[in-house]
Order: C-alpha cells, then sequence, then structure tokens
C-alpha cells in the first residue's frame, strides 16, 4: 500500500501564498460576478463554477491532494458522487409532484 | 380461480384495480415457491450426499464456473423485468382514474374519516358509494400523516396534511368493505377504522337526497348530529363513562381543574375557546391530544354544540 | 509490516510496523471521515437545494436580509486561516517548532474573529426578529421585505447551515488550542507531525464547506 | 506493504508456527479487573464489550417484543393500554435496529476477527474504537432518559409531523440518542476501512482477503456515506422539536415527505448495513464446514460492493404510498429489484460451495442452513414489495413485518448465532455444548417459522400493522404467532444457559477445533494480546483447503508478549521454509 517513501512532501511557501492569494482573488471575483446581476440560471452557474475552482485549490493544495496517494482523492470524488447521487434522485421526486402519470 | 396462494388474499371485490395486483402476487408467489423449493432440496440434498466421512476428505477444487454465474445471473434478472413491468402497469391503472369517477372528499385526522359528498351531505367513518361506477376518494389530512387502506380493493394511499391524493376503485357488489388506517398516528390509530357501504345505483341517490343539503332539526339537534360527525365521541363520552377526554355529560356549570394549577367555572367562552383552541387551556390529568378546530367549525356550529352540551346533565 | 528489528521510535503506537504507516493510516483515517462529514454536511444542502428549486423567489429575496460585506470579510478570514493552517503544517515538516505555534495562533485568532463577526450577524438577525423556528417574529418593516410565506423556512436552513458549520469552527478552534500546547511540550518534529496534518484536513474542510455557504446563502439575489 | 517487506528481505525469514495448545498468557489473563476491562484499547476487548452489550439489548428488545406478542393474544385489550403498546413496538424496532442489529456483526464479531484475520495487531485507531464503544453507552443513556421523560410513541421510524408535535420531551432525547448512536457506527466504519487498506499483514493481497473482510469492508462504505445523513436528518428532527424549524412540518409550511427521502436515504443501506456483515459470515463458515474453497470468490466480494451500491439509490420503496412523484416511484421501484440479483448470486454460489464438500452439521453450520432457507424467504417477499401494484397493497402491514423479520431475525441473526458459535472457541477458548447447540437451532427454526410465517397471510388479507386493536378475523393467526414467538424465547434461553455454562464449566477449545484455513485460527485459543506471537505471512488464500494445514502457519519472528514498546524481538533464522 505505501509506496510512499519516508519523505513527505513539503510545499514551499511560495506555493502556499500563490494558492491562498488565489483564494482571495477568487473570492472578490464572486462577489464582484453576484453584484452582474447575471440573468438567472447563469449567476448560480457562475457562483458555483467559482466555488468549485476555490474548493479545487484548497484540496488540491492545501489538504495535499496533489501530492498525495490517489486513493484519498478517491474518497473525497467518492463522497461527492453519493451527495449528487441523494440529490438527485431527491429531486426526482420533488420536481415532478405535479405529473399524474410519468411522460416518457 | 382456485390458485396455489388464493388463501392469502381477502375476497376481490373492485376487479378493475385488484385483478392485476392479485395475478402479480400469485405470479411472484409461484415462482419464489419454485425457486424455494429447489435451493432447498439442493441444500439437504448435500448435506446428505456429501456428509463427512472422515477427518481427512479430501475436497476438489472449485473456484467457479462462469456459465453457471452468468446463468444465474441473467435469469433471475429477466425474471425481474417482467415483474417490474407488471408491477408498473398494474400501478398505473391505479392512478390513472376514469374519467366518469363519482368524487368524494375524505379527510383524516385523529381518529376519524371525514366524509363529504357533492350534494353537502356528511358522513363519519362511513362511506356510501354506488355500485358499478368508478369512485375517487379525495384524501387530505387536518393533522399528521394517515393512510386510506381499503384491502378488498387493493387501494392504499397515505392522507398527507397540506396535500390532496387520491385512490380509486369501482366496487362490483352490493355490501361492506372495511377502512384501516395503516399510517400510524398515534393512541387509537388501530381503531381509525371506517366502513365503505356499497349500494345499487337508485339506492345511493336515495341516499344522497335524504342526507344532502345540509343540517336540519333544532340547534340541540344539529349539534348532537355534529359531535357524532366531528367525532368528537373518539375521545369525549356523552353518558359519563371515562375516556381519552373528559366526559361531556355534566360538563357545562363544572368547576373545572386545568394542569397548571387554576381552575374555573365551565361556561359558553370557555367551552368555545377549549374547541378552537383545545391548547390554551389544558384539563388537568389530560394531555393536549384534541385537534384544534378553528376554521373546521363555523361559529354556529360551535353553538349548535355547546348548546347540546348543556342539555347533557 | 516486516521490519521489526528497526527502532521503534516512541510515537509509533505498538499495532503499527513504523512511522510511515502510522501517518499513512492516520491521514486515510481523517479522509473516511470527512467523506462522512461531506454526507453530513450533504443532507443540509440537500434540503437547501429542494427548497430552492420550490421557491427561488424566497431565496433571493432572503438572501436581501444576509449581509454581503460581512459574509465576504469571513471568507477572507477563513481562507487566510487555511492558509496559515497549511503554514503551520509546513513549518512542523521543517521542525520550525516556534514556526508551528506561531501559525497555530495566528489560526486561532482568525477562527476567533469568524466567530466574532457570525455573533454579530446573528444578534443583528434576533434583534430584529428573524429567528429559526418558533422565535421566528420579524418587525414589521422586515415582514414587507419578507413577504414570502416561507420565509421562515430560508431561515431554518440558514441556521442550521451556519450554526452547524459554526460549531465545526469551535471544535477546531479547540483542537487548535490543544495542538498549539502540545507544540510548547515539544511533542511535534519533522519526524512526528500527525496531529497537526489531520486537524489541518479537518480545517480545511470546514473551510471548503464555508467556500460553498458563501455563495449559496448570501451571494443569491 | 511490498516496499517495506523487500527493503529488509535479507533478514527475514519465514518459519511454520503452530499455535500452541496450552497458551499461558491470553488476552483474557493479560490484565484483570474492571478498570482494565472499561480503559482497555484491545479490539478482542472491545469486541467482547459490544458483545455483552448487544446481548442485552437483544434480550430487552426481544422481551418486549414478547409482551407485544401476548397484548395481541385477543383482538381489543389483553393487559397493556394503547399507549404503552404503542411505545412497547417504538422501542422494540429501535432498539432491535439501532442497539442490536446495525452494531452485531461488525462492532461485536466484527472487532474481534477483522485485525485477526488481517494478520494485525490491532485495528488502526484502537482509543477510538474505545470511543465508539463509549458513544455507543452514551447514545443507551440518552434513550433511557427519553423513557423516564414521557417515552416515544412514534415508531422506529419518527415520522413527521407526528414525532414532532406529540410528546416532544422523549422524541427529543431518543432523537438525541440516535444522532450520538450514529457517531459510534461512523467511527467504526472509518477505523475498519483504514484498517483493511493499511494494516494487512504480508503477503495479504485483495484476492486473499477473506470474504468477511470484504463484506465487512462493504458494510464500513455504507456506514461512512449513510450514517451521517441519518444524523443530519435526526438532528433536524430535533430541532423541529426543539425550535419548530419547520422543514419537515406542513403546519409551518414544510414538507413531511422530504423527511421521509432523508430518513430512507440511510435506513435503506442501514438494512444492508444489518445484512451484509451476515453474508460475510456464512462464507466463513460453509467453507469451512464443507471444507472446501468458495465458489466464485469474487463474485460474492463484488457483489457486496455491488449491494452497497444499489442500495443507495433504491430508498424510495418505503415511500410508494407516500405522494412522492410518480418518476421517482418508477425509478425507484426498478432499481429495487436489481439488489436482488447480486443477493441472488451469493446464495447460489454458497449452494454450489457444497457440492461435492465434506459436510459437518455442526451447530454453526446448522444456523447457515437456516439463514439460506429464511433469508431466501425474507428476500423474495422483500421482491413482492418491491412490485409497485402489489406493495400498494402490502404497504404497513404486517406482510412488511414478516418481511422485516425473515431478513432481519431469519438472516441477520442467524448469521451472528452462526458466527457466535463458529468463534466461540476462539474468544473463549471454552466449547460450547453441540447437542444443546442443536436442540435450540431447531427449536428457533420452528418458533420462528411460527411467529412470522402466519404474518405473511394476515398481512397480505389486510391486517395493518402497528395496531393495538384488530378485528376479530385476524385472531387465530395472532395467536398462532405469540405461541411461536413463546418457543422463540425459550430457545434463546436455552442459548444463553449453555452459552454461559461453557465459560465456566466448558470443555477447553483447541487452537482449531473446525480446521479452518482462516488466519484468526493460526493463534491461540483464546488469542495472546497481540493476537499472533509472530507477524503471520501468507501466501495462500484462506480457502484454500485442498493444501495441507502446514502452509497456513507461516509467520515472521516472534515477538515477545505484553505491550510492544520499543526494540523488542530478535529474527529468527531457524528452520526456514520458503515463502
Ligand atoms: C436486513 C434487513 C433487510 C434486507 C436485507 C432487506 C432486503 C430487501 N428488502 Fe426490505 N425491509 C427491511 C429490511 C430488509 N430488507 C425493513 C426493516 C423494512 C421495513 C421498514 C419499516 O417500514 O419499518 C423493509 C421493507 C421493505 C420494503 C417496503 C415495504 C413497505 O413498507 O411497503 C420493500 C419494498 O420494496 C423492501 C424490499 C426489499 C428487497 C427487494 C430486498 C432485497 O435486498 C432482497 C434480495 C434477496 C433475494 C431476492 C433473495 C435471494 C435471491 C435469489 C435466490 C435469486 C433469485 C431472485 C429473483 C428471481 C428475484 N423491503
Ligand atoms: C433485529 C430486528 C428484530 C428482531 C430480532 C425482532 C424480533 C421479534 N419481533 Fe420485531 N420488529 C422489529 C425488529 C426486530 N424484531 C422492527 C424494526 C419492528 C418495527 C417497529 C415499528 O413498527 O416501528 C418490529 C415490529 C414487531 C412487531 C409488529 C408490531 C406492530 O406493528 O404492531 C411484532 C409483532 O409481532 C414483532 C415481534 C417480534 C418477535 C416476536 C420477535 C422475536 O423474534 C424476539 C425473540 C427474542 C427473545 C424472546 C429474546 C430472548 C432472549 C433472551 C431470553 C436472552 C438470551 C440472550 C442471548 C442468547 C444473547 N416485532
Ligand atoms: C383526539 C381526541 C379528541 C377529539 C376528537 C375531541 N376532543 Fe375535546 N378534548 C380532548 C382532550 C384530551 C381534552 C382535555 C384536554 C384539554 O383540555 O385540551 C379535551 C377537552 C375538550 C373540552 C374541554 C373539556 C373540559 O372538561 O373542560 C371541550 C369543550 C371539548 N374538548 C370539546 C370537543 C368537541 C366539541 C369536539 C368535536 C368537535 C372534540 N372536543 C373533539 C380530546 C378530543
Ligand atoms: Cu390515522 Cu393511523
Ligand atoms: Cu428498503
Amino acid at each position: 500500500m505505501s509506496e510512499h517513501n519516508h519523505e513527505h512532501h513539503v510545499a514551499t511557501a511560495k506555493q502556499l501564498w500563490l494558492i491562498g492569494g488565489g483564494l482571495f482573488v477568487l473570492t472578490i471575483l464572486t462577489v464582484v460576478v453576484s453584484n452582474l446581476g447575471l440573468p438567472s440560471p447563469f449567476d448560480i452557474i457562475s457562483a458555483l463554477v467559482i466555488a468549485f475552482g476555490k474548493a479545487y485549490l484548497v484540496a488540491a493544495f492545501f489538504m495535499g491532494l496533489y501530492w498525495d496517494t490517489k486513493f484519498n482523492s478517491l474518497l473525497l470524488i467518492g463522497a461527492l458522487v453519493f451527495f449528487i447521487l441523494m440529490v438527485t434522485v431527491t429531486l426526482l421526486d420533488t420536481m415532478y409532484r405535479q405529473d399524474v402519470v410519468p411522460s416518457f | 380461480m382456485g390458485r396455489l396462494f388464493d388463501f392469502m388474499l381477502p375476497e376481490n371485490k373492485s376487479p378493475l384495480t385488484a385483478d392485476s395486483t392479485d395475478g402479480l402476487f400469485h405470479f411472484i408467489n409461484e415462482v419464489s415457491l419454485i425457486l424455494l423449493i429447489g435451493i432447498t432440496f439442493a441444500l439437504i440434498y448435500f448435506a446428505f450426499k456429501y456428509k463427512r466421512k472422515s477427518e481427512d476428505d479430501k475436497t476438489p477444487l472449485i473456484t467457479h464456473n462462469n456459465t453457471l454465474e452468468i446463468t444465474w445471473s441473467v435469469i433471475p434478472l429477466l425474471i425481474t423485468l417482467v415483474i417490474f413491468g407488471w408491477g408498473y402497469s398494474g400501478w398505473l391503472n391505479l392512478k390513472a382514474v376514469p374519467d366518469d369517477a363519482y368524487e368524494i372528499q375524505v379527510t383524516g385526522f385523529k381518529w376519524n374519516w371525514a366524509v363529504n359528498y357533492e350534494n353537502g351531505a356528511q358522513t363519519l367513518n362511513e362511506i356510501h358509494v354506488p355500485k358499478g361506477r368508478p369512485v375517487k376518494i379525495v384524501l387530505q389530512s387536518r393533522d399528521v400523516l394517515h393512510s386510506f387502506f381499503v384491502p378488498d380493493y387493493r387501494v392504499k394511499h397515505d392522507a398527507v396534511p397540506g396535500r390532496y391524493t387520491y385512490v380509486w376503485f369501482q366496487a362490483e357488489e352490493v355490501g361492506e368493505s372495511v377502512v384501516f388506517c395503516t399510517e400510524y398516528c398515534g393512541t387509537s390509530h388501530s381503531d381509525m377504522l371506517a366502513k365503505i357501504i356499497v349500494h345499487e345505483p337508485e339506492d345511493f341517490e336515495t341516499w344522497l337526497e335524504l342526507n344532502g343539503g345540509g343540517p336540519s332539526g333544532t340547534p340541540v339537534e344539529q349539534g348532537e348530529a355534529l359531535v357524532v360527525q366531528q367525532g368528537c365521541q373518539t375521545c369525549h363520552s356523552v353518558d359519563g363513562s371515562a375516556g381519552l377526554a373528559p366526559t361531556f355529560k355534566g360538563l357545562f356549570g363544572k368547576e373545572e381543574q386545568l394542569n397548571d394549577g387554576s381552575s374555573l367555572t365551565v361556561d359558553e367562552n370557555y367551552l368555545r375557546e377549549s374547541i378552537l383552541n383545545p391548547g390554551a387551556k389544558v384539563v388537568n390529568g389530560y394531555e393536549n391530544i384534541m385537534p384544534p378546530y378553528e376554521g373546521i367549525l363555523s361559529d354556529d356550529e360551535i353553538t349548535n354544540i355547546i348548546e347540546y352540551i348543556k342539555t347533557l346533565e | 509490516m516486516a521490519n521489526h528489528s528497526a527502532s521503534h521510535p516512541a510515537h509509533v503506537q505498538h499495532h503499527f510496523v513504523d512511522s510511515d504507516q502510522q501517518f499513512e493510516s492516520a491521514k486515510m483515517g481523517m479522509w473516511v471521515f470527512l467523506v462522512n462529514e461531506i454526507l453530513f454536511f450533504g443532507g443540509l444542502f440537500c434540503a437547501y437545494i429542494v427548497f430552492r428549486a420550490w421557491y427561488p423567489e424566497l431565496f433571493t429575496q432572503a438572501a436581501l436580509e444576509l449581509n454581503k460585506l460581512w459574509g465576504g470579510v469571513n471568507t477572507i478570514v477563513l481562507i487566510g486561516s487555511s492558509l496559515t493552517v497549511a503554514m503551520a503544517i509546513r513549518s512542523a515538516q521543517k521542525n520550525q517548532i516556534k514556526g508551528l505555534r506561531i501559525n497555530l495562533l495566528i489560526t486561532i485568532a482568525l477562527a476567533c474573529v469568524f466567530m466574532v463577526i457570525k455573533y454579530f450577524e446573528y444578534e443583528h438577525k434576533l434583534h430584529l426578529g428573524i429567528a429559526p423556528g418558533s422565535f421566528w417574529n420579524p418587525t414589521p418593516e422586515i415582514l414587507e421585505e419578507l413577504s414570502h410565506p416561507k420565509a421562515n423556512i430560508f431561515f431554518g436552513i440558514y441556521y442550521m447551515m451556519t450554526g452547524v458549520h459554526g460549531l465545526h469552527v469551535l471544535v477546531g478552534i479547540g483542537l487548535m488550542i490543544w495542538l498549539y500546547i502540545r507544540a510548547g511540550k515539544g511533542h511535534f518534529s519533522s519526524e512526528y507531525y500527525t496531529p497537526v496534518e489531520i486537524t489541518g484536513l479537518y480545517w480545511h474542510l470546514v473551510d471548503l464547506i464555508w467556500i460553498f455557504l458563501f455563495p449559496l446563502l448570501y451571494l443569491i439575489e | 506493504m511490498a516496499a517495506a517487506q523487500s527493503k529488509n528481505m535479507t533478514t527475514l525469514q519465514v518459519k511454520r508456527f503452530k499455535p500452541s495448545e496450552n497458551p499461558t498468557n491470553t488476552y483474557l489473563t493479560d490484565e484483570k479487573g474492571v478498570w482494565a476491562w472499561m480503559t482497555t484499547v484491545d479490539h478482542k476487548k472491545i469486541g467482547l464489550m459490544y458483545l455483552v452489550a448487544v446481548a442485552f439489548f437483544f434480550a430487552l428488545a426481544g422481551f418486549l417484543a414478547i409482551a407485544l406478542r401476548t397484548e395481541l393474544w385477543t383482538p381489543a385489550k389483553t393487559f397493556i393500554e394503547a399507549d404503552t403498546y404503542n411505545q412497547l413496538f417504538t422501542l422494540h424496532g429501535a432498539m432491535m435496529v439501532f442497539f442490536v442489529l446495525v452494531p452485531s456483526i461488525p462492532a461485536a464479531l466484527g472487532n474481534f476477527v477483522l485485525p485477526m484475520q488481517l494478520g494485525a495487531k490491532d485495528v488502526a485507531f484502537p482509543r477510538l474504537n474505545l470511543a465508539s464503544f463509549y458513544i455507543y453507552v452514551i447514545g443507551a443513556v440518552f434513550t433511557f432518559i427519553s423513557l423516564a421523560n414521557n417515552g416515544f410513541d412514534t415508531g422506529w421510524t419518527f415520522y413527521t409531523p407526528y414525532s414532532s408535535d406529540t410528546n416532544s420531551l422523549g422524541v427529543i432525547w431518543v432523537t438525541l440518542g440516535v444522532f450520538i448512536l450514529g457517531f459510534s457506527s461512523i467511527l467504526t466504519g472509518t477505523n475498519f476501512i483504514t484498517t483493511i487498506h493499511k494494516l494487512r499483514a504480508p503477503g495479504i493481497t485483495w484476492d486473499k482477503l477473506p470474504l468477511n473482510i470484504w463484506a465487512l469492508y462493504a458494510t464500513s462504505v455504507i456506514q461512512v456515506l449513510a450514517t451521517p445523513v441519518l444524523a443530519i436528518t435526526i438532528l433536524l428532527l430535533s430541532m423541529e422539536n426543539i425550535l419548530d424549524i419547520g422543514i419537515f412540518d406542513p403546519a409551518k409550511g414544510g414538507d413531511p415527505v422530504l423527511y421521509q427521502h432523508f430518513f430512507w436515504f440511510y435506513s435503506h443501506p442501514a438494512v444492508y448495513i444489518m445484512i451484509v456483515p451476515g453474508f460475510g459470515i456464512i462464507s466463513e463458515v460453509i467453507t469451512t464446514f464443507s471444507k472446501k474453497h468458495i465458489f466464485g470468490y469474487w463474485a460474492i466480494a463484488l457483489s457486496s460492493l455491488a449491494i452497497a451500491f444499489i442500495g443507495f439509490l433504491v430508498w424510495g420503496h418505503h415511500m410508494f404510498t407516500s405522494g412522492q412523484s410518480a418518476v421517482a416511484t418508477t425509478v425507484f421501484s426498478f432499481l429495487t429489484f436489481l439488489v436482488g440479483i447480486p443477493t441472488g448470486i451469493k446464495i447460489l454460489n454458497w449452494v454450489a460451495t457444497l457440492y461435492k464438500g465434506s459436510i459437518e452439521m455442526k451447530t454453526p453450520m446448522l444456523y447457515v442452513f437456516i439463514f439460506l432457507f429464511l433469508f431466501t424467504i425474507g428476500g423474495f417477499t422483500g421482491i413482492m414489495l418491491g412490485a409497485l401494484s402489489v406493495d400498494i397493497h402490502l404497504h404497513d402491514t404486517y406482510y412488511v413485518v414478516a418481511h422485516f423479520h425473515y431478513v432481519m431475525m431469519g438472516g441477520t441473526l442467524m448469521a451472528l448465532l452462526a458466527g457466535l458459535h463458529y468463534w466461540w472457541p476462539k474468544m473463549t477458548g471454552k466449547m460450547y455444548n453441540e447437542t444443546l447447540g442443536k436442540i435450540s437451532a431447531v427449536l428457533i427454526f420452528i418458533g420462528f417459522n411460527m411467529t412470522f410465517l402466519p404474518q405473511f397471510v394476515m398481512g397480505a388479507q389486510g391486517m395493518p400493522r402497528r395496531y393495538y386493536n384488530y378485528i376479530d378475523q385476524f385472531q387465530p393467526f395472532h395467536q398462532t404467532s405469540t405461541i411461536g414467538s413463546y418457543i422463540l424465547g425459550a430457545a434463546f434461553l436455552i442459548i444463553l444457559y449453555y452459552l454461559v455454562r461453557s465459560l465456566f464449566g466448558g470443555e477447553k477449545a483447541s487452537a482449531n477445533p473446525w480446521n479452518s484455513r482462516g488466519l484468526e485460527w493460526q493463534a491461540t485459543s483464546p488469542p495472546d494480546f497481540h493476537n499472533f506471537d509472530h507477524t503471520p505471512v501468507v501466501i495462500n488464500g484462506p480457502y484454500d483447503y485442498h493444501k495441507p494445514m502446514e502452509e497456513f502457519q507461516l509467520g515472521l519472528a516472534v515477538e515477545h508478549n505484553g505491550h510492544g514498546h520499543g526494540e523488542h524481538h530478535e529474527v529468527k533464522t531457524d528452520q526456514t521454509e520458503k515463502a
């Protein structure tokens, strides 16, 4: 399992500050974008795209998944997949309550 | 019919809704029985045939067999596909109410079914329906979840507060069928029964005529009728016997102990408040389980009920 | 699982073969725990999504009652604290115990700032009667802005989400104080800093959740 | 592991270790006293503590079941009030599910055998393991506090709005209790996943993992993914009670059906948390007592994972009549059937394992046979319930009650009993009484069918569940069922009797009384504090019954007993056997 040797990856200070700076910028960006008042679906889409971008930076570099064993990334992705399954399947009910008989 | 598992099902009194269900029920039972016998037979046969003879029996190395394993994955898959399709079509039929269905409003509340007909007739825990005509029951609930279940018709649906749901059926024989509440709803869940009474169409019309058009009689008579219809007697007795709630007998003018330690004399205003908002003053020794009748009983109706309670001395 | 004759440093528990195995196990254990955290918050997000899909107008209306500016500041604060935790781990890896302690202190301070801001946000809302559940009692002016009949539900979800998140922040503060004390006692070194690493993971997750809460609650209009 | 192994290859020698038949120092004698037990981090002791707790709750919940059945002797009141009855079935169901079945196999038996089957000294996080036991205890305490505060009568499903506007105090306590309990389950799952990944002994590759481990792995995955959702749901429910936040309560604008989605998102996968570890035990026992390689190793291993996965997508089959949308209903029904396929593969592969075996009908094997018969019935009736139109008729009747007793009691509990008898010698070092074992197994079989077969019939006839009063026509069925439950109770008393007696007067067990090839049997009975006095090396699969026993007794180096800190053990170089 542990193909890893004793050396753990040590991120450089510069890398960390860069990521931190990127996150600050994205935060400001998302506020700015929300103030633009984009039409309906795009406001959420833009907010979520930025949020996922930030999440990627945090997970990959702060949490070190970028250098870590792939299995830990798999765990994170797995969690998201099951969360998405939960939401979509629940929406299958809540969004289609009106139809008496399924139309497909 | 005379099928193997007939003894398990109640009499089928609404073939339009029950036939498909029953057919599938028998099908699954029969397939299951065959498979179960197969598996059990194999188990017992192997147990005897390959019984251990000595401590150092040698067993062959059989790790797997793809053909076999695929066979016994695919066959169940096919069987379940059939079951799914059959169940689905039967269920679509349960959802699709015929256009000419006769509509009846049924409201579940702890622990009664109130029934309203198009012409204003009202009954409690009795649903009168015509024979040979599809009937659609529109369900709603006043408090918690209930569920409307008629075994004879193989129909069931939850009554959900804040929403309408429905079931439909078509009774083909004059007679009675029992309705159960099958969603747990508290103390008297198991007594929340009703009866469906199937009439010949003409008899049904006359019944409707007789009971339609709102209440009649003196205020006291109307009050008495309301106490029956609204299910007050589920909890309150009118003859002084004990129940889930204080009896109405001798209630008026009585000195009542409340659970906050205070006491008061029962008068019209207290009765009115107790009916509209029972939680406001709770009688000592009882729990606050009575549903509020705010928005359900009109002022006139409450007055009539109070008049009736006054007569119970 | 083989090398038994190798020296067994004091921090390695008896059932592990070596330091590396222990470190990797701890990290993986933490990740598995984070999976569970994600689904825990996932339930709340699911409720959010369902109600938002039902009543989009409610959400845009109610979001107006939330203060974008303070929400934004809090986001920055939390991200900053994530950065300092990452720095703390780096310090530990490089055996700079002093740097580790300083970074932990800054993180704790930032986390406290976050909670203080949160406190004022809550305070303000409660003052206006925008309170959860049965305490729901908005002032007339607010009621005019929050005309949606289900406004209480939005704030039910809001309080649950931010409340549970806030609890996580508090737990994080506690953990970091504990790390700070242990670091002071010289428990950590570049050879052994597992608790710092996994607390860091936890803290980043708390940050991650907020990264989604902020746009979803504050930024919709 | 491979890397670590190769590094010092030159100094390592693989040697045959025959477990001693007369161990002088075992985990039971290692530390003594109540305090030592309560603070132990040894997975074996924690497993035993769980076992005792689970047995206690089983006896309690079983006793409540007897009270329920007695009340149902007559159609009207027999000896208790309606409110008491409602609390009894709620408590019975909640305890059986949350306090018995969910922790039973993983946390009690699993804790004991999982590290041993992996050749590890302990689970990855021993202190966390102890913590999860105490969290379980705290959850139990909350439930008892609830009982002192009016109790709760909501059914084990806690459906809103009933649960949020009646009897609040008791419901609040118990929901918080279940919330806490959830973390116990999550921590166990986390611990197991990590242990399986990181602590396998040299040579245990994924294809040499015992099927019990695969099953526990699948279970842990479900625990980690599903339990948090229960936690948040139940937290929301408490808040609904305490603060009236209104997400679920229709009176406040919420949606009660949403609660059901959240609840079943956990509770359907939870039924697989309960049964899948049982599957693991069956695989172990059936190979041991037919002395034969398992049939279709990969099919059985992967079907556990398949069940775990599909199990997440079918929760809505509990809600066919709830008013969920037609689309959801259709999808849920369809997916429900797919779970039957991997389960069927397992059943049939087990049957095939018996073919040409050398079958010995010891008590554990008897329970496996009972399991196979009862669980298959339970599974088929599950298929019946998954069929849309039929479920409309059967939902919330005794048919459902019978279904889930067949799978939970006829399935999981029978597997648990099989495992308990199977590992009893390992855990205690004593043999139980075989004759009494068989007698009680047969009694259980009779009593069980007598109790629950009539419930299928009356359920299909229309008898609703959670009914205190019922209409007269069902009385004969209820009475048969009640008598059956008494037989069951008697059978369990016999089990209790001979198990307790074996502790004191039982015959001493040898290290491997069943001649199993499982790794856990290569330790002494009862095992040493560190499980093995050497690091086991595994070169053969756990089911290689065609190979001689010697090959299963390989290990590395000798370790000293006790707590292994610091530099111990030298590597032995004598008696080399080629690995
Ligand atoms: C250990 C617990 C456990 C297990 C394993 C299962 C297994 C299954 N359950 Fe069960 N179930 C419960 C516990 C469990 N259940 C509980 C507690 C409830 C009630 C909750 C409550 O309301 O209180 C319930 C309720 C329940 C319902 C809701 C009923 C209702 O309320 O209306 C449904 C509906 O689909 C269902 C279906 C199934 C199915 C399809 C399986 C499948 O996994 C079964 C698969 C097995 C087989 C199919 C047998 C073996 C297969 C073969 C031999 C191959 C051949 C197969 C075919 C041809 C199909 N279950
Ligand atoms: C693990 C799950 C499990 C188990 C094993 C059982 C076991 C039993 N159950 Fe239970 N039951 C449930 C889970 C379980 N039940 C659930 C989830 C519900 C639904 C609740 C709800 O609706 O909310 C339910 C509901 C339920 C009902 C329906 C109530 C109703 O709807 O009105 C009934 C009625 O007959 C019943 C009966 C029984 C009986 C007679 C047993 C018997 O098999 C019990 C036999 C056991 C004993 C008699 C104990 C004896 C033990 C000793 C003497 C000590 C020995 C100890 C050791 C050997 C360790 N149960
Ligand atoms: C679910 C059971 C239930 C139903 C149905 C019910 N009640 Fe009650 N009622 C109670 C209980 C319990 C109390 C005592 C506790 C309290 O005061 O709230 C009570 C109290 C009262 C009181 C005050 C009695 C006193 O002794 O002071 C009146 C009047 C009353 N109910 C009238 C009615 C009327 C009229 C109806 C029908 C329209 C009705 N109730 C239906 C349970 C019920
Ligand atoms: Cu109404 Cu049960
Ligand atoms: Cu299910």
